[in-house]
């Protein structure tokens, strides 16, 4: 029921620019999700379309009106604050029940809904203490339970789940998926660091670097065809493997020389004038497996180091290229040992390539090649 | 700096002054604690001056707004000054009571009789009971102030072809033709902040001395008759008619209690007259509106007293400062020698209003007629007394008193307040 | 806050309004001593403060000049001269001879009083007295006007006092006094808080209770015990009773309780990680009450620091009793003390001074004032 | 005059380092005799024990050995002189509480006691707090808190100067100059003499406390309001309250704490000021208060100490409640730690 | 150079008691992750060991050193907070350098430590900034770098890394690991809630439940043979399914029928006594696979929803038993789509069973079976 639309919105703190300039089109309904380093702005471009922060310029509109100057009251938003922000001397009830008891919304509904809340979240223990006596992910819980007891048009998360266990956090997870679901009209924006969370609520991610756009678009999306290096490598959990290359036969396929011994064909487009080019080679760990098959290889190198992580391992192979090791993601089957001299290989189609700005091949539009 | 060089002009003692050089006191340190601050600091100062000069002394004086309160608090501890100076003679008697003063010694006692008009009354004024009981000359009276005045504008008075009256009676008559003539006979204000309600005693105690004996007075300030004696409420009731009379006062009695005493003469000089008279001591032309010559602008006359008592002759109701050792030292006892000298109410004479009983001064050192006439009402005086109510415990001479005189104004009767007055006084009994 | 909500233009403009409100309240009869301040002592209790801007007109009495001026002209006795003094930029409408009709004639008519007598008053206060016969006495006749007077202020009241003699070094003796009587109780309270706050020590809640007990013994009841302590000190040891050090304690003593109970109440209130961390990472209890506790009470500190300065500022008791009046020692609030008149009442003297006093404790506050910055806190702890 | 300067400044560097050099020296006494740097670790933590045991004393002291002698040792002597008759000599016993209990006077202060007390401290905190919160939103803020600030820099004498000239009385007819009855006469009514009429002078001399101690409340609380967590409030405010609910349920309970240590202050304040009821009307029309009897008894014309010491007792004992009160808060603040 | 021994270690708040007697023996040298459901006392029991909360009833002992009332500074810790506890009103820098200017360190090194500590946390760039004007990560990384420049015998870490993206977490993560390598002789104890978190960076794990230690153990022990129910549900994301089964057929393999007509035969030994009981069988989703096999098959049922997370995917099914779905984790390229019906199969070696205390029969001791 609410589409949202930035245009330009900057915002800085006297001489620190922390937005620059951000462009944004969210409809209503869409589950949408800012992910990016920490310090990139999420925060506050999340407290900038709740109206906390004043914008320093641009323009933000909420179903076609400008709202730059409604206060948050008036926005239809209910946001989850990084910090919590609990009323430090009410108790759990009343810090759920805040804000429908402000609305004068009735009594028994008031009750039920927060009951309802404090079950999914597992508070009804707590219902009466103060959040002083509580622990760290209690506290966040009740900070989630505040935004869902109300029945916003906007919801706001600024990293909800960060302090929850994993057990709780898939459920909560999924209740927030759940709850989306139930809610389809409601427009959501959640900030996260967890992959697997951006990943499975988002309609949309937006990938946010230093105050700027990087990418929007599906998980999928992001992860298949990132629009750069940045998002390539800050998408994907090990990051992308990204290593030079020279580009020795433009066209489609592309073939990349890696090492002096090794060249890859990738299955993308480049253009003449990319011959000889250096260029960004990127593959993610988990597209890479253990080959016996010297043609085949990618990489060969030495382990020098493993995470056992049960189901699946992650191995560190020094190939030799200035210090940064390669990441592989392997079963945790895999028999794999320290020191071991191992070859890895990947499908052509997994493969990325990028030009010397950092954006991917794939997402060049004809134009920019003209110019 | 001396203020007149020694030897040049005639009016004053010089001598005292050389007999002085030959006290030496160098070395030594003298503190003094008076009641005069502002203006008054500056006169007094300039008397203390000739003997610091004389004798050599390092001489400080101070005073302070809480002076009564300070005088306890420095007595009780311990630290009191060598002499101080004070108008209570209540209070005086609770410092005697409490051991804190020295005695003068018969000599000094002796020397007031002698040297004072009405002497007698003075060395009584100036005998407590010490800690043990026995009575003891402590207090010497240094500065008298005189009471018994109608302040009023000779101009007013001429253009309304009204005579000063020299009877009470006649006064009254006056008050009720200005009235007649559409005017106000009284300008009366009570307002003093915390002291609020006084100036009303200095009316009870002046009518007292009008209707009453002087030792119908005297028993009166010592509670041997009730403070609701008829003789007390019959005074308290002369007042209240007049206090409480709305066509006698400007401003209505409801403004009384409320208007300061420092402002209620300020009515004598507006145009046109709030008022005709106003009665205060001698040192409220101080608070007459800057430029108002004395003499010509403003001038009083002596509180009549009543023709139908006329064996009560003149009475004169007066104030004054009493100086006492608090810290006996060789210096204190020559401070007292030198307040003996007309040298030492001469030059504060020659200044402004300083009167004094001591008979030896010049009284040509009075520096003006104003000043050389109520000098002579106080020495034509037939009966002197000390202002009633500084007589009483301070709980009631400056307390029960008067709130006493606030609500007598106010409309009490005259009856319960005296009744009030009383019940107070048998409690600190 | 500020930024975040109220953005309504109403509800901006309701705020301003009610703090204009109170501001005015508040002011009101501040201003009102100021106006008096700068006016002199008749106009003070003739008029309202407020009327002091505004031109008046007022009826007043004035003296011509007596038998000893008198000229004879054309057979008459003329008197003349001028009611105003020079330079006084007034004018007069009307005026008389009886005080029961001031106002009688107009300006510059001539006035007959019967006899011969005549009288004129022009608008610029020059007249002429002229009489058939010759005038005798020595007082001369009272005549009566009605002029309009310009607003009148005089900086006469600050002259008197800010030029009285030894003012500039009682101002010394004043900052002296309260400079030191400021910030030892400061520096004891703010220790003795943090230990009743977060040390653990037998007692504790006992003396917590007892300060506040302290809390109303009043300041007059001291005074002679403490008096006769330092005399006996004073006399034990030879040395004066009446010394800086002595009224510093005694400030120091008498603001004690409510520093003490005004920081710890404070202290307590920071959160207590920040101190767990210091304690880990090695800060012994001094070091973190330097270290974190002091700079985090900034605020609270600041706002003891102006109420007891100003108490010491102002205070006129403790001064008297414990310092001594000579130049050396004698404070400002005494000394202004001096310049009233024995029976009080110089209110212009009275508005002067409080408007003297008040200057350093503003300049005070100012200063202070900054140190009371939001969100001293912020960003050091998370959760409610 | 720069001798002057110099030497006062000498006097002070004196009385502040003095002060300042008895805790760093204490303290560093402290870690020479138990040192717990440098030192074998047991060693080391018995040290720390020990510092533990004998630090707390160090910090207060000074603080205790201070209120000893300024305060309970007057204390002491108040109450064994309220045993004892005028001059302080002769052992009463509890006479002087007899005669305070029977008196008229002592009675109606106890009244017009109980009338500020209900009064000042609530007016105080509550206009305090409100300019506070004001204040602090809009830009000419700190120039409004220092205009409501000024009275409390103004001196009693000063401050008793300004409410004669607001509660002035001139008879009717005349020209008001006291701007109370002067609004008062322009409505159309009649002039009044404020301070005398009984009972409500009470509330004519409450108002320049309060005036004179909204500026203490409101400094204060001032600098608590800006220990809330910004967080909070932008919370309540996307929870949709309006200002009035911010500052009631969530501003306002936040600094519930402060807000008892201002209303207990003003509370034992008002149990003590007497300046204002001396200055204006000196208790007459019925406007006693206990304080200012204690002042009457105790230096009036020589003063009678047995009873202003009694009547000092009373007003201590009167404060008792908010003691345990307070001792109440204390310790469910702390309980923690 | 810190071994660590809790006995019976008790903690309570007035009524709440929120530690029931924890034994732990922690080698020197050590690093030992707490794990547990949020409010089941990891932080307390943090606290408890730094010596900020005065221990009920029990005995600490550091080094064999009973330090039950040894002041924190003499514990030789640092401890990261969970709530980052910065000093408001110092810079970056002089939060990070306090404890060791308070232990009056060398000005240089000071500044090299800090710088250092800076480096590794990508803060040199905020070092004059006061924590208020920070993100919640870059306050996060401030609370790490104080830790990590003292030099302490035992590391606390609360929920450190919570607030850093993904990328940032990897690099700390391995930072915190090599820092562990470097420091051989210190003991770190780390509370986390992250799976990946505990299983890369523990030498052993302490699962904790309400107060009471579930199961210590290293990360593959407590995958691959959970101590109980609680643990093995709780080790391992999404978490482990568990459904009822009987056994049909005790002994090794054990029988365990499943459903009407699934029997699974699990390596595991039961007890004769076991026949009939009805237990609890539990299977990973990492370890489901889809099989075409109906003989093989060990579920069958519908797609109820999918979560596409790239390289694998989330599948709930709905297997019919009573609400709670299935879930398996599968590789992100198997094409399963939305209410399509699937069978899926694991290997018998991945199959766990629970007695009716949530107790593993792996664990059970032969003295409690003779009993
Ligand atoms: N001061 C207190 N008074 C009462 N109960 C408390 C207090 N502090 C914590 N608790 C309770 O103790 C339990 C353990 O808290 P603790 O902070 O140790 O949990 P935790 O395991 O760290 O949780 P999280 O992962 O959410 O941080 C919680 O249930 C909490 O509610
Ligand atoms: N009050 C402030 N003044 C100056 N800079 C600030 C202020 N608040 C935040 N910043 C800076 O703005 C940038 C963006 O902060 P923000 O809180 O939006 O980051 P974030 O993306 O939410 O990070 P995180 O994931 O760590 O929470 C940061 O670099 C931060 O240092
Ligand atoms: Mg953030
Ligand atoms: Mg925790």
């Amino acid at each position: 029921m609410a589409d949202l639309t930035l245009r330009q919105v900057k915002k800085s703190y006297g001489n620190v620019h922390v937005l620059h300039g951000i462009d944004l089109d969210i409809r209503s309904g869409e589950f949408i999700v800012f992910v990016g380093p920490s310090g990139c702005g999420k925060s506050t471009l999340l407290r900038t379309i709740a109206g906390l922060e004043e914008i320093t310029s641009g323009e933000l509109k909420i179903d076609g009106q400008v709202v730059n100057d409604v206060p948050p009251s008036k926005r239809g938003i209910a946001m989850v604050f990084q910090s919590y922000a609990l009323y430090p001397h009410m108790t759990v009830y009343d810090n759920m029940a805040f804000g429908m008891k402000i609305a004068r919304e009735d009594k028994a509904e008031i009750d039920r809904r927060v009951k309802q809340a404090a079950e999914i979240l597992q508070l009804t223990k707590y219902l009466d203490r103060l959040p002083r006596a509580m622990s760290g992910g209690q506290r966040q819980r009740v900070a989630i339970g505040r935004a869902i007891v109300r029945n916003p048009k906007v919801f706001l998360f600024d990293e909800p789940l960060s302090n929850l266990d994993a057990a709780l956090r898939v459920a909560t997870r999924i209740e927030i998926a759940k709850l989306k679901e139930s809610m389809p009209e409601t427009t959501m924006i959640y900030v996260t660091h967890d992959q697997v969370e951006a990943m499975t609520l988002a309609d949309r991610i937006v990938v946010l670097k230093d105050g700027h756009v990087e990418q929007v678009g599906t998980p999928m999306d992001l992860y298949k065809k990132p629009g750069n290096l940045f998002v390539a490598q800050f998408i994907g959990s090990p990051a992308m493997n990204v290593l030079p290359a020279t580009i020795e036969r433009p066209g489609s396929p592309t073939a990349a020389r890696l090492a002096a011994e090794t060249v890859a064909h990738v299955p993308i487009a480049t253009p003449a004038s990319a011959k000889g080019e250096t260029v960004s080679f990127g593959v993610r760990p988990e597209d890479l497996f253990v080959t016996e098959d010297p043609d085949n290889t990618l990489f060969r190198g030495q382990v020098d180091y493993i995470e056992q992580l049960g189901e699946v391992q992650l191995v560190y192979i020094d190939i030799g290229h200035g210090g940064q090791p390669l990441t592989a993601k392997l079963p945790g089957s895999a028999e794999v040992r320290r020191g071991e001299t191992i070859r890895l290989a990947a499908h052509p189609a997994d493969l990325h390539i990028f030009d010397q700005d950092g954006r991917s091949f794939l997402h060049k539009e004809p134009a920019a090649e003209a110019a | 700096d001396l203020k007149f060089k020694p030897g040049e002009d005639a009016r004053f003692h010089w001598d005292n002054y050389e007999a002085l050089k030959k006290v030496d006191l160098k070395g030594e340190t003298l503190t003094i604690f008076g009641p005069w601050r502002g203006e008054d600091e500056a006169l007094v100062r300039s008397v203390l001056d000739y003997f610091t000069e004389a004798t050599g002394v390092t001489l400080k004086y101070s005073s302070s707004e809480n002076y009564e309160q300070q005088i306890v608090i420095d007595t009780q501890a311990g630290s009191p000054p060598n002499v101080a100076i004070l108008p209570q003679p209540g209070l005086i008697q609770d410092l005697a009571s409490k051991g804190l003063l020295t005695p003068l010694g018969d000599d000094v006692a002796a020397f007031v009789k002698d040297n004072y008009g009405a002497g007698q009354s003075w060395v009584d004024l100036g005998t407590y009971a010490g800690k043990d009981g026995a009575k003891a000359f402590y207090a010497f009276p240094y500065k008298a102030d005189l009471k018994s005045l109608v302040w009023y504008s000779p101009d007013n008075f001429d253009e309304a072809g009204y005579e000063v009256p020299t009877t009470w009676e006649d006064m009254m008559k006056l008050s009720d033709k200005i009235v007649a003539d559409g005017g106000t006979p009284w300008c009366i204000g009570l307002g003093s902040g915390g002291a609020t309600g006084w100036p009303g005693t200095d009316w009870v105690e002046d009518i007292m001395l009008r209707t009453q004996a002087p030792d119908v007075y005297d028993k009166w300030t010592k509670n041997e008759i009730p403070f609701n004696d008829p003789a007390v409420v019959n005074a308290l009731q002369i007042f209240a008619d007049i206090a409480t009379n709305d066509k006698y006062v400007d401003g209505g009695h409801a403004a009384v209690a409320a208007t300061d005493f420092r402002d209620s003469p300020k009515g004598l000089f507006t145009v046109p007259p709030k008022c005709y008279m106003h009665r205060q001591a001698s040192f409220i032309s101080s608070f007459f509106p800057e430029g108002t010559k004395l003499g010509t602008d403003a001038d009083f006359f002596y509180l009549p007293p009543m023709a139908s008592k006329p064996d009560l002759g003149k009475p004169v109701l007066g104030a004054g400062t009493f100086a006492m050792i608090t810290k006996d030292s060789k210096a204190a006892r020559e401070f007292i020698k030198f307040l003996e000298m007309p040298l030492a109410h001469e030059i504060w004479m020659a200044q402004s209003g300083l009167l004094t009983p001591l008979k030896t001064v010049n009284q040509d050192a009075y520096a003006n007629e104003q000043l050389k006439k109520q000098g002579e009402i106080l020495t034509s005086a037939t009966t002197f007394r000390f202002d009633g109510s500084d007589l009483m415990p301070g709980k009631i001479g400056a307390g029960a008193f008067w709130t006493g005189m606030v609500d007598l104004v106010g409309g009490k009767p005259a009856k319960d307040v005296a009744t009030d007055i009383q019940k107070s006084w048998d409690a600190i009994k | 806050m500020a930024g975040s909500s109220g953005k309504s233009v109403v509800g901006r403009f309701g705020v301003h309004l009610a703090v204009l409100f109170f501001v005015a309240l508040w002011t009101v009869p501040t201003l009102g001593i100021l106006v008096s301040s700068l006016r002199d002592k008749d106009q003070i209790i003739a008029s309202g403060w407020w009327t002091a801007l505004t031109s008046s007109t007022r009826t007043e009495a004035g003296r011509l000049g007596t038998a000893a001026d008198q000229v004879e002209k054309d057979g008459r006795f003329q008197i003349a001269g001028n009611l105003f003094e020079e330079g006084e930029s007034r004018k007069i409408t009307a005026f008389g001879t009886r005080s029961q009709e001031p106002t009688r004639y107009k300006a510059g008519e001539v006035a007959d009083l019967g006899d011969g007598e005549t009288l004129q008053v022009n608008e610029d206060g020059s007249y002429v007295y002229a009489s058939p016969k010759a005038f005798e006495g020595e007082r001369g006749r009272r005549v009566y006007y009605s002029a309009s007077s310009p607003p009148k202020f005089t900086t006469q009241n600050y002259r008197t006092v800010l030029f009285s003699e030894g003012i500039g070094r009682s101002f010394l003796n004043s900052l002296t006094v309260t400079i030191p009587a400021t910030v030892i109780p400061i520096l004891i309270a703010a220790f003795a808080a943090y230990a009743l706050a977060w040390m653990r020590f037998p007692g504790r809640a006992l003396l917590i209770a007892v300060i506040i007990g302290l809390l109303v013994v009043p300041l007059q009841m001291s005074l002679i015990p403490l008096l006769k302590l330092y005399n006996g000190v004073g006399t034990f040891f030879g040395v004066p009773s009446k010394t800086y050090l002595g009224i510093w304690l005694a400030h120091t003593g008498f603001g004690l309780p409510f520093a003490i109970y005004l920081l710890r109440s404070y202290i307590a209130g920071l959160p207590r990680e920040i101190m767990e961390s210091a304690r880990i990472d090695g800060a012994s209890d001094f070091e973190i009450f330097v270290k974190i506790v002091l700079p985090l009470s900034f605020p609270v500190l600041a706002s003891f620091a102006i109420f007891q300065f100003l108490w010491v500022w102002n205070d006129l008791l403790v001064a008297m009793v414990f310092l001594g009046t000579e130049a050396d020692q004698i404070v400002l609030t005494a000394k202004l003390n001096a310049l009233l008149g024995s029976r009080g009442g110089d209110w212009e003297i009275l508005t002067t001074s409080a408007f003297v006093t008040i200057i350093v404790p503003l300049i005070v506050f100012f200063s202070l004032q900054r140190y009371f910055v939001r969100g001293l806190l912020a960003g050091s702890v998370k959760g409610g | 005059m720069a001798s002057q300067i110099f030497s006062a400044v000498l006097v002070i560097v004196i009385g502040v380092g003095g002060c300042v050099a008895y805790f760093w020296g204490a303290n560093k006494l402290l870690d020479l005799v138990f040192p717990a740097h440098g030192v074998s670790g047991g060693a080391a933590v018995d040290n720390l024990r020990r510092q533990g045991l004998i630090r707390p004393w160090l910090f207060i002291g000074p603080a205790m050995l201070i209120l000893i002698v300024y305060l309970i040792y007057p204390v002491i002597d108040t109450l064994w002189l309220s045993f004892h008759d005028r001059g302080g000599q002769n052992f009463i016993g509890l006479a002087n509480y007899e005669w305070a209990f029977g008196d008229r006077e002592f009675r109606n202060s106890i009244l017009n006691n109980v009338l500020w007390l209900a009064v000042v401290p609530a007016a105080c905190t509550f206009l305090g707090l409100i300019i506070a919160v004001l204040t602090d939103r809009i830009w000419w803020g700190t120039i409004a808190k220092s205009l409501i600030f000024l009275p409390l820099a103004i001196s009693f004498v000063g401050a008793s100067v300004i409410w004669k000239f607001i509660y002035e009385y001139k008879g009717e007819g005349q020209t008001q100059i006291g701007i109370l009855n002067a609004i008062v006469t322009g409505l159309g009514g009649d002039p009044h003499v404020w301070i005398s009429i009984p009972f409500w002078n009470n509330f004519f001399l409450m108002v320049i406390l309060i005036w004179i101690q909204t500026g203490f409340a409101m400094v204060i609380l001032s600098s608590a309001l800006r220990g809330i967590p910004e967080e909070t409030i932008e919370a309540a405010v996307i929870d949709g309250a309006n200002p009035f609910q911010i500052f009631w349920k969530i501003m306002v309970p936040q600094i519930w704490g402060t807000i008892a240590v201002v209303w207990t202050t003003i509370t034992i304040l008002v149990l003590k000021v007497f300046d204002i009821v001396l200055t204006m009307t000196n208790g007459q029309w019925n406007s006693q208060v206990l304080a200012n009897l204690m002042f009457d008894w105790m230096f009036r014309g020589g003063g009678d100490f047995g009873r202003g010491a009694t009547i000092a007792i009373i007003i201590m004992i009167a404060v008792i409640p908010i003691m345990v009160w307070n001792i109440r808060q204390a310790n469910k603040e702390t309980g923690g730690h």
